[in-house]
């Protein structure tokens, strides 16, 4: 198993950005620029190690790997346990590649250059929390880093934000940590639980719950409910989405980046990781609720969306839509639609980050992120314009491009056990045409006014930040089998886990001829 | 007919009573402080009604202390009266209002 | 060449990653060259594979060719894989052929664009889009085709984006055809669940061998249909194409005519066992759909003045043609139909596009008239185009149009006559069309101060790159019949129904099946009463239009489109719209208000609270003593006495 | 007849936390008072040193306890166990940072001299002895001499808000005395000792069948109301705001850690180890005080203005978490697997003490800045002018707000899982969710802090030993944050405690 | 005879407090302390507690009351206060309804739990033995008690100290 490594990769991925934070939080206040060579030397670390990760990665293995456990709390059964495998790989691996992209790339645009600092100080702290909450494998641990994320995004947000910043911070942290109290509780009365039926102590190590305890139906069920508010927060699931809009809003552009791209999938990952393999039975008891919460969200998201005169609020709307799609893949229980989810987690995340990115860079030229105010701009920045378009059609979910894999896998994987939510999801796929399409046209179609008409066309170092995005949009379009092959493993053991728990099958479309055409295939 | 312990313990529970509302009627905070005397004077005799009747010298003991606190009290609280006396003469209790909320 | 099938797509993608990466630098007119030769490219190798494919068995002309896997998840396996059968070569042959020559022609027409490489760019990821449509082994490989072309459609519309017009029928172009894909997608879900895999043969496989229960059937066929409908143009979903006039002609005649509207046509063709399989009823909509979406637009084009309009209205009208033939049985007719379509109707928006060229942008039919006389190529060829669509033998149109209508009366006596009907109209239409645009007086002159700005206006015959494609689609207007001439008498055996045995294997119904029906004894006859129609229409057009021998009637009605569009976007616009609307401030109002209204709810509940910390020490030891109260209470009472 | 009178038996040793602070206290003032004017903070250091000599001996005396076991020491008066030793060490912890910060405080007023730091020690002594304490009566004495000590230091300051404090707090805090002292009568009345091993061993004896124990019950309710004030547990919390804010910002924070810490070492004591036996009757009490106080202490906080005033309230509401780790004591006690409860609210306490004067130290050090005032807006632009300041004030801040990686959030944790270990879920949920209503008041002040408009004000000068206070506070703050294990590998013996 | 004295003296403690609580100038009501601290002091007698009864009269009646006397003159406070007006609502009532409420509470709880007392057993505490008894139980038992009250007026001495201190000019 490539886990053996000597080497403790995934403490590295969490560790190294806490001390760079650190390191930048020390660094001499007067020479503000080795405050981000600091960040951008520790980030692009990070991200070299994870995509060394990801080349070390066993594809065909579906359990953790790289596990690195160490005791940390003893006294409270607490330990620094980490892992990865299929479901958190890629989510690691985007979490590595997105900071360096967000630090090198993007400009904080402070009045006082000394304000670099706690702003790359934040964002590695950040990058720190977002990364512990992929790899842990430990309750504790996992909600030490889903709760300490609030801190930096909040500063992030209220000190680099936009006009409402405050606002907008202040609600993010507050909705989120209402969140996180139930799950909280909901921790702790499963390890106490758990202890109590069958397992005999006080750990808080995921896979030794999972495996090991066994809860009552209905207990199971509100404790998943516990963990299930947070997630649904964090998600955020409809009805619990207005934090969202907001934040994404008057966050600095880093900030949207890296809050779409992989915060929101905080939510996403630990149902699949917290809820589903912790409570099989209890997920599959409330699969009804997700789903119909889900495709709301799709929806409702889309509509709203499609209503919305800022361009940012408007992605951030398309983003309720878009993790509506993953939540309902994730709670459809088939490998197909799980894999999706996993897949469209990533895929939303380079999508919606770059769309942000680019919407930073509008707001940046034009200083408005009004629709309105925009005009013409493809007859302007014609380059600009194309990156946008070839994002856009990526969200919109076009075939050859990422997220219409993503969004693929979800329906039809769905369509075998929701069929009916399938067919009002699908309806999604027509909406977020609309809303994006519509969009574009106003900002980009037309004849540009007089203030649009000097909009500065996408420069190298722009184009240089955008070109991984759209480089992965295009390869995972295309070529998503690297990432479907190691993805499937994992998902393949978590459905095999519920099955073993819930007596679920999983249901198989009647396999009719299937050896006639599939000679090669296999 | 020998009153019993336990009509000591209701006079107690009486004097208790009177001076806990003497405190909340009271505005003059001398006063005040007499009725927290009366209070704890409830306590010196329901601990001797009760030490009496257990015939166990560790209530009058207590007795003795609750006296020597009662008596460090007014010295300080005395103090705190007078140094606010001094700056604002006749004040009442309802005059030192200006925390709240 | 079947072997190396995968080049037929690949030829365009490097054209167009050729164009994408040095489009400026090639500029005008290099990067039309490098497209059209990648186009002409895959051409030739389609040709060859063409020529493989016929030397092979009947039953063994089938190629796969898996390039990689492509959606790999436990029972999903989907490859991206070419199919190389009968149907897929057709389409590609006339994909690749019929786009080599709007390619070139593309190149005169787009003389002098700012954005001319972009344009060839859109054009060729347009072709590539196509052939992966038409070449895909299953339905998702179809179906990136499927939305490429969409995306490029919508590319291509709005290709004068500062327009915004433009823009508008751009967007309204891909969210139509989103509609559609969304019954694509269902019906992929809903093949999948039944067999496990999306490949056509799978699914055509299990449909053919029973094993396809008819409810699954009649959903996959009916929710494919529902994509055909948004993809080519059918009602309800047609109006998106009359819209899509906004875009380049070349663009028109490509997309908008010959080749993407004609994927709804082909995919109910791909799927036809399924269809077969199907409850009586999937069909039957299938074709009462087209044949409405065929009179209904014949009579719109009645009205249009602006002579691309005129041509969309009867390209709906035509596919209108092709859905019955699906509804009815008549896959052959269909891909007949669809090829020789596909020549005539490119050649006519061509011709057009020659005549706006030529005109310097004027597109309205009443400001044309005897460009014959300056623009004699043009003419001619598009007259040809005119007798082809108008069904007057021999040529391609009638022969195709005759088959039809064969099938359709075997199958519906009233489906026959809407047919007819529709005849005599396209017949009708086309001839105002023609006599308005070549024939009659100049009216263009009494207009020319409209276009002062190019001095001396004076409308000009195209350049020869322009003029080629014209002639050669006029000439396999022409003779395009050939490929499946029906069993009359005169007509030797040999060259009967070449099409029908060709595509054999694929399409398993052909017109034997209605032999022995009362339609097929009489084909003779219904072929000359095919013909009379069509010189009735011409007739009547001609009296109208050329001799001025009654007032044309062009009722405000039909030129509005029977109002459906207007109905459409108002709804939109105001009911939708306000719908929208509401839901937004649901969200912000509801929603998000119930968030606020819990935060300021907190925040009020704490200032009444607040007015209980008074200040005064007398409340606070009330407050004590009643805390005291409080506690004795339970302890006292509830504790020590109940 | 005279009997032989047995002096009892006085381990020295054991006793000499309190010696020296006591020592110390006098030295101060009798040294003080005999020569002349020492030089600058040298008072402060003293007492610092002092207190943290005491605390020194406690660990010592820790180690003995934890060789030989719980006993008492003076005939019964005091306990000798690794709880009492616990307390001590959090309090001479508390006590030995706020003397290093009343030295700027005081200095270059009439207080600059030695009285105020001898107070401190005394309040102090007597903090050490209510958690020590095996006797209600050596409770009460302990708890009147901390507060009495508190009377005056609230008043010190002869300011009209410092005046009107010290005189709430002296008349509440008699009547709560009156009161408490009241219920250890009662208390008398019911179990014929003051003594908290003979009170439990009584129980322990009497037969509980059909035992009418309404004495014991009143003098129960009497004594609860009695911490319940002197914990600022909501309905009893009234006075806490306005002594909170009034008092001078050292005195408060030495209210709000050793005070509290005090009071809340002596719940523990009365309820859990004197009174187990009774829990059913006590536990929902404390139930419905912990509720109250975490409501009432967060809503309200949200609504203030004043900087001190909110950081009252939010003590209120961390007084209410504290009750829910006394709530869960109460699940267990006197059972020999006695849960976590105790220990939790131990952590939680020395936790918070650090944690709160920490707090009150920045306050004190921006408001004297801006002349007294303690106004949200005097904090505005302090990330401008004190950046490292302001960091601190964030780490301490978002502790209190229990953000993880911070001590505060550790000691949360300890209490609602030792509320969900009893699952008690309710309380720890509505714990929890008060929680994040007492989080807005946090990020209120770190809003001030970091993202308002920088005022154009000069930055204020630290002291430098309140600076070192500050940094010691920040420091514990985060190192147990991140290891907690620390602290909590050496809490599990705080719960073997003597009876 | 026990009876009567108890009667007596009873009267004289709750019409002392009473008048404390209503006497409206505060001589008065430092008299009706007096009054009471009287009253307790015959209780005292009268169950035998006669040290403490004699430390009550004096440290008391004789130190604490002329204490608070001494404040009364000094600071000019003996002016009546006006016991009609009530600035506070509802403050009155209340007060008499929770006063009112705590006694019968505890009255009623002291009563119910009367027979948990234990025989009475008054005959073993000899007057003179009594005081002995103290001394014995404050220099053993509660020899760290007694000594805690120095650190208690050690608080007691600086604090005053500190709150009378005079404020320097500086500070106005």
């Amino acid at each position: 198993m490539h886990g053996a490594v000597d080497f403790p990769l995934l403490s590295m991925l969490v560790l190294v950005p806490a001390i760079g934070s650190l390191l930048v939080a020390l660094s001499p206040r007067r020479r503000p620029e080795y405050a981000k060579l600091i960040a951008t030397v520790t980030s692009v670390g990070v991200g070299a190690m994870s995509v060394w990760m990801l080349r070390a990665f066993d594809s065909h293995s579906g359990g953790f790997q790289f596990v690195s456990r160490h005791p940390w709390i003893e006294s409270w059964g607490i330990s620094w346990h980490l892992g990865v495998d299929g479901i958190s790989l890629f989510l690691v691996v985007l979490t590595g590649v997105l900071f360096p992209l967000a630090i090198v790339g993007i400009d904080p645009h402070n009045d006082d250059p000394r304000r670099d600092k706690p702003y790359f100080a934040w964002l590695l702290l950040l990058e720190a929390g977002v990364m512990g909450s992929f790899v842990s494998l430990d309750l504790f641990l996992f909600f030490v880093c889903f709760e300490i994320v609030l801190v930096p995004m909040y500063f992030l947000i209220g000190g680099w934000g936009y006009e409402g910043r405050v606002g907008a911070a202040t609600k993010f942290f507050l909705y989120t940590m209402l969140g996180s109290a139930f799950m909280l509780v909901s921790i702790l009365a499963t390890v106490f639980i758990a202890s109590a039926n069958g397992l005999g102590r006080i750990t808080f190590d995921l896979v030794e719950l999972a495996e090991g305890a066994s809860f009552a139906a209905s207990t199971g069920r509100w404790l998943f409910f516990g963990f299930a508010i947070a997630f649904a927060v964090k998600v955020p699931v409809f009805p619990l989405h207005t934090w969202l809009p907001d934040a994404h809003t008057q966050a600095p552009t880093a900030g949207s980046v890296v809050l779409a791209g992989v915060m929101l999938k905080l939510g996403t990952y630990g149902f699949l990781r917290f809820g589903l393999y912790l409570f099989p039975e209890a997920a599959r008891w409330s699969r009804p609720l997700w789903l119909t919460l889900a495709v709301i969200g799709i929806i409702y998201g889309a509509i709203a969306a499609t209503m919305q005169g800022d361009l940012k609020r408007l992605v951030a709307y398309s983003s309720v839509a878009h993790l509506g799609f993953i939540v309902l893949g994730t709670f459809a229980f088939t490998s197909q639609a799980i894999t999706g989810s996993v897949m469209q987690m990533v895929n939303h995340g380079v999508s919606t980050g770059a769309l942000f990115l680019m919407v930073g860079m509008i707001y940046e030229r034009r200083h408005t992120r009004q629709i309105a105010d925009l005009r013409g701009l493809q007859h302007v920045a014609p380059v600009f314009a194309a990156a946008f378009t070839v994002v856009m059609l990526s969200s919109i979910g076009v075939p050859g491009l990422n997220g219409f894999v993503g969004e693929y896998l979800i329906l039809i994987g769905s369509f075998l056990t929701a069929r009916w939510w399938v067919v009002v999801a699908a309806t999604g796929v027509i909406l977020a045409a609309l809303y994006l399409l519509w969009a574009y046209q106003r900002v980009f179609h037309g004849e540009p006014d007089e203030e649009n008409r000097s909009f500065p066309e996408l420069r190298w170092k722009e184009g240089l930040v955008l070109l991984p995005f759209i480089g992965i949009i295009v390869f995972t379009g295309i070529y998503p089998k690297p990432m479907l092959e190691r993805i499937e493993p994992a998902v393949h053991d978590l459905i095999e886990h519920v099955s073993d728990r819930t007596g679920y099958v999983e249901p198989q479309p009647a396999a009719i001829s299937i050896d006639d055409e599939h000679g090669e295939g296999e | 007919m020998e009153p019993t312990t336990t009509s000591y313990l209701v006079l107690a529970a009486l004097l208790f009573g009177i001076g806990a509302t003497g405190l909340m009627i009271r505005r003059n905070p001398l006063v005040m402080f007499m009725c927290i005397e009366l209070m704890l004077n409830a306590v010196n005799l329901t601990f001797v009604a009760l030490a009496t009747r257990f015939s166990d010298i560790d209530g009058q003991t207590a007795v003795f202390f609750v006296m020597v606190v009662a008596a460090a009290e007014v010295v300080v609280g005395l103090g705190i009266i007078i140094s606010i006396m001094r700056r604002r003469p006749g004040a009442t209790v309802d005059d030192l209002a200006e925390l709240k909320g | 060449m079947l072997d190396v099938i995968w080049l037929v797509p690949a030829l365009p993608l490097v054209g167009f990653l050729a164009i994408l990466l040095f489009g400026r630098r090639l500029g005008e007119p290099g990067a039309g060259y490098v497209a059209a030769a990648a186009v002409l490219g895959a051409f030739v190798v389609t040709v060859g594979a063409f020529f493989d494919l016929l030397s092979l068995d009947e039953h063994h002309r089938e190629h796969v060719s898996v390039l990689f896997s492509w959606v790999p998840v436990s029972s999903l396996q989907i490859d991206m894989a070419l199919l190389a059968d009968p149907l897929s070569i057709t389409m590609a042959l006339f994909v690749t052929g019929i786009g080599f020559l709007i390619h070139l022609f593309a190149i005169g027409y787009m003389h002098g664009d700012p954005k001319f490489s972009k344009f060839f760019l859109y054009l060729n990821l347009f072709v590539l889009s196509m052939l992966m449509l038409v070449l895909g082994e299953n339905l998702l490989v179809t179906f990136l085709g499927w939305e490429g072309v969409g995306a490029c459609s919508y590319f291509l519309i709005s290709f004068w984006h500062t327009r915004e017009s433009a823009a508008t029928a751009g967007k309204k172009a891909f969210v139509t055809n989103r509609i559609g894909d969304w019954g694509v997608m269902l019906a992929m879900f809903l093949g999948f669940q039944a067999v496990g895999s999306v490949s056509y043969s799978a699914l055509n496989g299990a449909a053919e061998s029973g094993a396809l229960a008819s409810s699954t059937a009649t959903g996959i066929a009916l929710l494919l249909f529902v994509g055909a409908a948004g993809k080519s143009a059918q009602l309800p979903l047609y109006l998106w194409l009359p819209d899509a006039m906004e875009g380049p002609t070349p663009v028109s005649a490509l997309i908008h005519a010959a080749t993407m509207v004609t994927a709804g046509v082909f995919l109910m063709t791909r799927m036809n066992p399924v269809i077969a399989a199907s409850a009586d009823y999937a069909p039957q909509i299938i074709a009462w759909v087209g044949a409405l979406t065929a009179l209904f637009a014949a009579t719109i084009a009645v009205a249009q003045h602006d002579i691309k309009k005129v041509l969309a209205y009867s390209t709906v009208s035509q596919l209108g043609y092709m859905f019955l033939a699906v509804g009815t049985g008549a896959y052959v007719a269909a891909v007949f139909h669809m090829v020789t379509h596909a020549f005539f109707k490119a050649l006519m928006f061509l011709g057009s596009g020659s005549v706006i060229h030529g005109m310097h942008h004027e597109q309205d039919m009443r400001r044309m008239g005897a460009l014959r006389t300056v623009m004699p190529i043009t003419a001619g060829t598009f007259i040809i185009g005119w007798l082809a669509i108008a069904g007057v033998p021999p040529f391609a149109g009638f022969w195709s149009k005759d088959e039809i209508l064969l099938f359709t009366l075997a199958s519906s006596p009233v489906l026959y006559v809407i047919g007819l009907v529709t005849a005599v109209l396209t017949a009708f239409y086309m001839t105002r069309q023609v006599v308005m645009v070549f024939f009659g007086e100049a009216r263009w002159e009494s207009h020319a101060d409209d276009h002062g700005a190019h001095g001396e206006f004076r409308p000009h015959e195209s350049p020869p790159i322009m003029l080629f494609p014209l002639v050669v689609l006029a000439g396999l207007s022409v003779v395009g019949g050939a490929i499946q001439l029906p069993s009359f008498g005169i007509i030797p055996d040999s060259w009967r129904h070449r099409l029908e045995d060709w595509l054999h294997p694929v399409v398993e119904p052909g017109e034997a099946v209605i032999k022995g029906t009362a339609a097929y004894d009489a084909k003779s006859w219904l072929a000359l009463l095919a013909i009379a129609c069509a010189v009735l229409g011409i007739a009547a057009a001609i009296a109208v239009y050329a001799k001025g021998r009654a007032k044309p009637f062009e009722p405000e009605l039909l030129a509005r489109g029977w109002r459906y569009d207007e109905t459409v976007s108002a709804f939109m616009g105001g009911p939708g719209r306000r719908a929208f609307d509401a839901v937004a401030r649901f969200d912000s109002g509801v929603v998000d208000g119930a968030v606020t209204g819990t935060a300021s709810g907190v925040r009020s509940v704490a200032e009444r609270l607040r007015r209980g910390q008074t200040g005064f020490v007398r409340n606070y030891s009330a407050v004590v003593v009643a805390g005291v109260l409080g506690v004795l209470i339970w302890f006292v009472i509830i504790r020590g006495v109940l | 007849m005279p009997e032989q009178f047995i002096a009892p038996s006085i381990d020295w040793f054991a006793l000499s936390p309190y010696l020296v602070m006591v020592a110390g206290a006098l030295g101060l003032l009798v040294v003080g008072a005999l020569t002349p004017r020492w030089p600058r903070g040298l008072y402060s250091l003293v007492s610092a040193l002092t207190a943290t000599s005491a605390g020194v001996l406690a660990v010592f005396i820790w180690n003995d306890v934890a060789e030989m076991g719980p006993g008492t020491l003076v005939g019964g008066a005091l306990s000798h166990d690794a709880f009492a030793q616990f307390v001590t060490i959090a309090v001479c912890a508390a006590t030995a940072l706020v003397a290093l910060v009343t030295d700027a405080e005081v200095r270059g007023t009439v207080l600059e001299g030695p009285e105020i730091h001898a107070l401190l020690l005394t309040a102090a002594t007597g903090a050490m002895v209510m958690g020590a304490s095996n006797d209600l009566i050596v409770l009460f004495l302990g708890l009147e001499t901390l507060s009495l000590a508190l009377y005056v230091l609230a008043a010190s300051e002869r300011t009209a808000a410092g005046q009107e404090a010290g005189m709430k707090y002296f008349i509440l805090g008699g009547l709560a005395s009156a009161v408490f002292l009241y219920g250890i009568a009662l208390l008398y009345g019911g179990a014929r000792s003051t003594n908290l091993g003979e009170i439990v061993a009584r129980f322990q004896s009497t037969v509980a069948l059909e035992r009418n124990d309404s004495l014991v019950l009143a003098g129960l309710a009497l004594l609860i109301v009695g911490l319940g004030f002197k914990v600022a547990a909501a309905p009893f919390h009234v006075w806490s705001p306005d002594v909170y804010q009034g008092a001078p910002t050292h005195v408060t924070a030495f209210m709000a850690s050793v005070g509290k810490a005090a009071a809340f070492a002596a719940m523990l004591r009365v309820l859990v180890i004197a009174l187990p036996f009774h829990r059913d009757d006590w536990r929902p009490v404390i139930w419905v005080l912990a509720i109250a106080s975490l409501v009432i202490g967060s809503t309200l906080a949200v609504v203030q203005t004043d900087v001190k005033r909110m950081l009252a309230f939010s003590s209120v509401s961390h007084a209410g978490f504290l009750l829910v780790g006394v709530e869960a004591a109460g699940h267990r006690a006197g059972e020999q697997i006695s849960g976590d409860g105790l220990e939790s609210v131990l952590v939680y306490l020395a936790l918070y003490s650090v944690l709160v004067v920490g707090t009150f130290s920045i306050v004190a050090v921006v408001s004297r800045h801006a002349g007294g005032s303690t106004d949200i807006s005097v904090f505005a632009g302090l990330g401008r002018r004190r950046p490292v300041l302001a960091l601190a004030l964030t780490i301490l801040l978002l502790a209190q707000a229990g953000v993880p990686l911070t001590s505060g959030f550790v000691a949360k944790w300890g209490v609602i899982q030792s509320a969900v270990a009893e699952r008690s879920y309710a309380i720890a949920i509505i714990a929890m969710v008060s929680a994040v209503i007492a989080a807005f008041l946090y990020l209120r002040i770190m809003v001030s802090a970091w993202l308002a408009d920088p005022s154009e004000v000069e930055p204020e000068p630290v002291p430098a030993m309140t600076g070192v206070a500050i940094a010691l506070a920040a420091a514990v703050t985060l190192v147990v944050g991140v290891y907690p294990e620390l602290l909590l590998g050496w809490t599990d013996a705080v719960s073997n405690f003597a009876r | 005879m026990e009876l009567i004295v108890f009667v007596l003296a009873s009267a004289m403690v709750l019409s002392g407090a009473i008048g404390v609580v209503l006497f409206r100038n505060p001589v008065h009501a430092a008299l009706g302390l007096v009054l009471t601290l009287f009253g307790v002091a015959v209780h005292f007698v009268s169950m035998e507690a006669h040290f403490l009864a004699a430390v009550q009269v004096i440290v008391y009646a004789g130190a604490i009351v002329v204490l608070f006397l001494f404040v009364i003159m000094l600071l000019g406070v003996d002016r009546a206060e006006d016991l009609t007006i009530e600035p506070l609502k509802l403050q009155r009532p209340v007060a008499i309804v929770l006063g009112a409420g705590v006694t019968v509470l505890v009255a009623g709880a002291v009563v119910r739990g009367a027979d948990t007392l234990g025989r009475e057993t008054n005959a073993s505490a000899p007057g003179d033995s009594n005081i002995r008894a103290l001394a014995r139980s404050l220099y053993s038992d509660h020899v760290l008690a007694f000594e805690l009250t120095s650190v208690l007026l050690i608080v007691a001495v600086a604090g005053t100290v500190v709150l009378t201190r005079r404020l320097k000019k500086s500070e106005g």
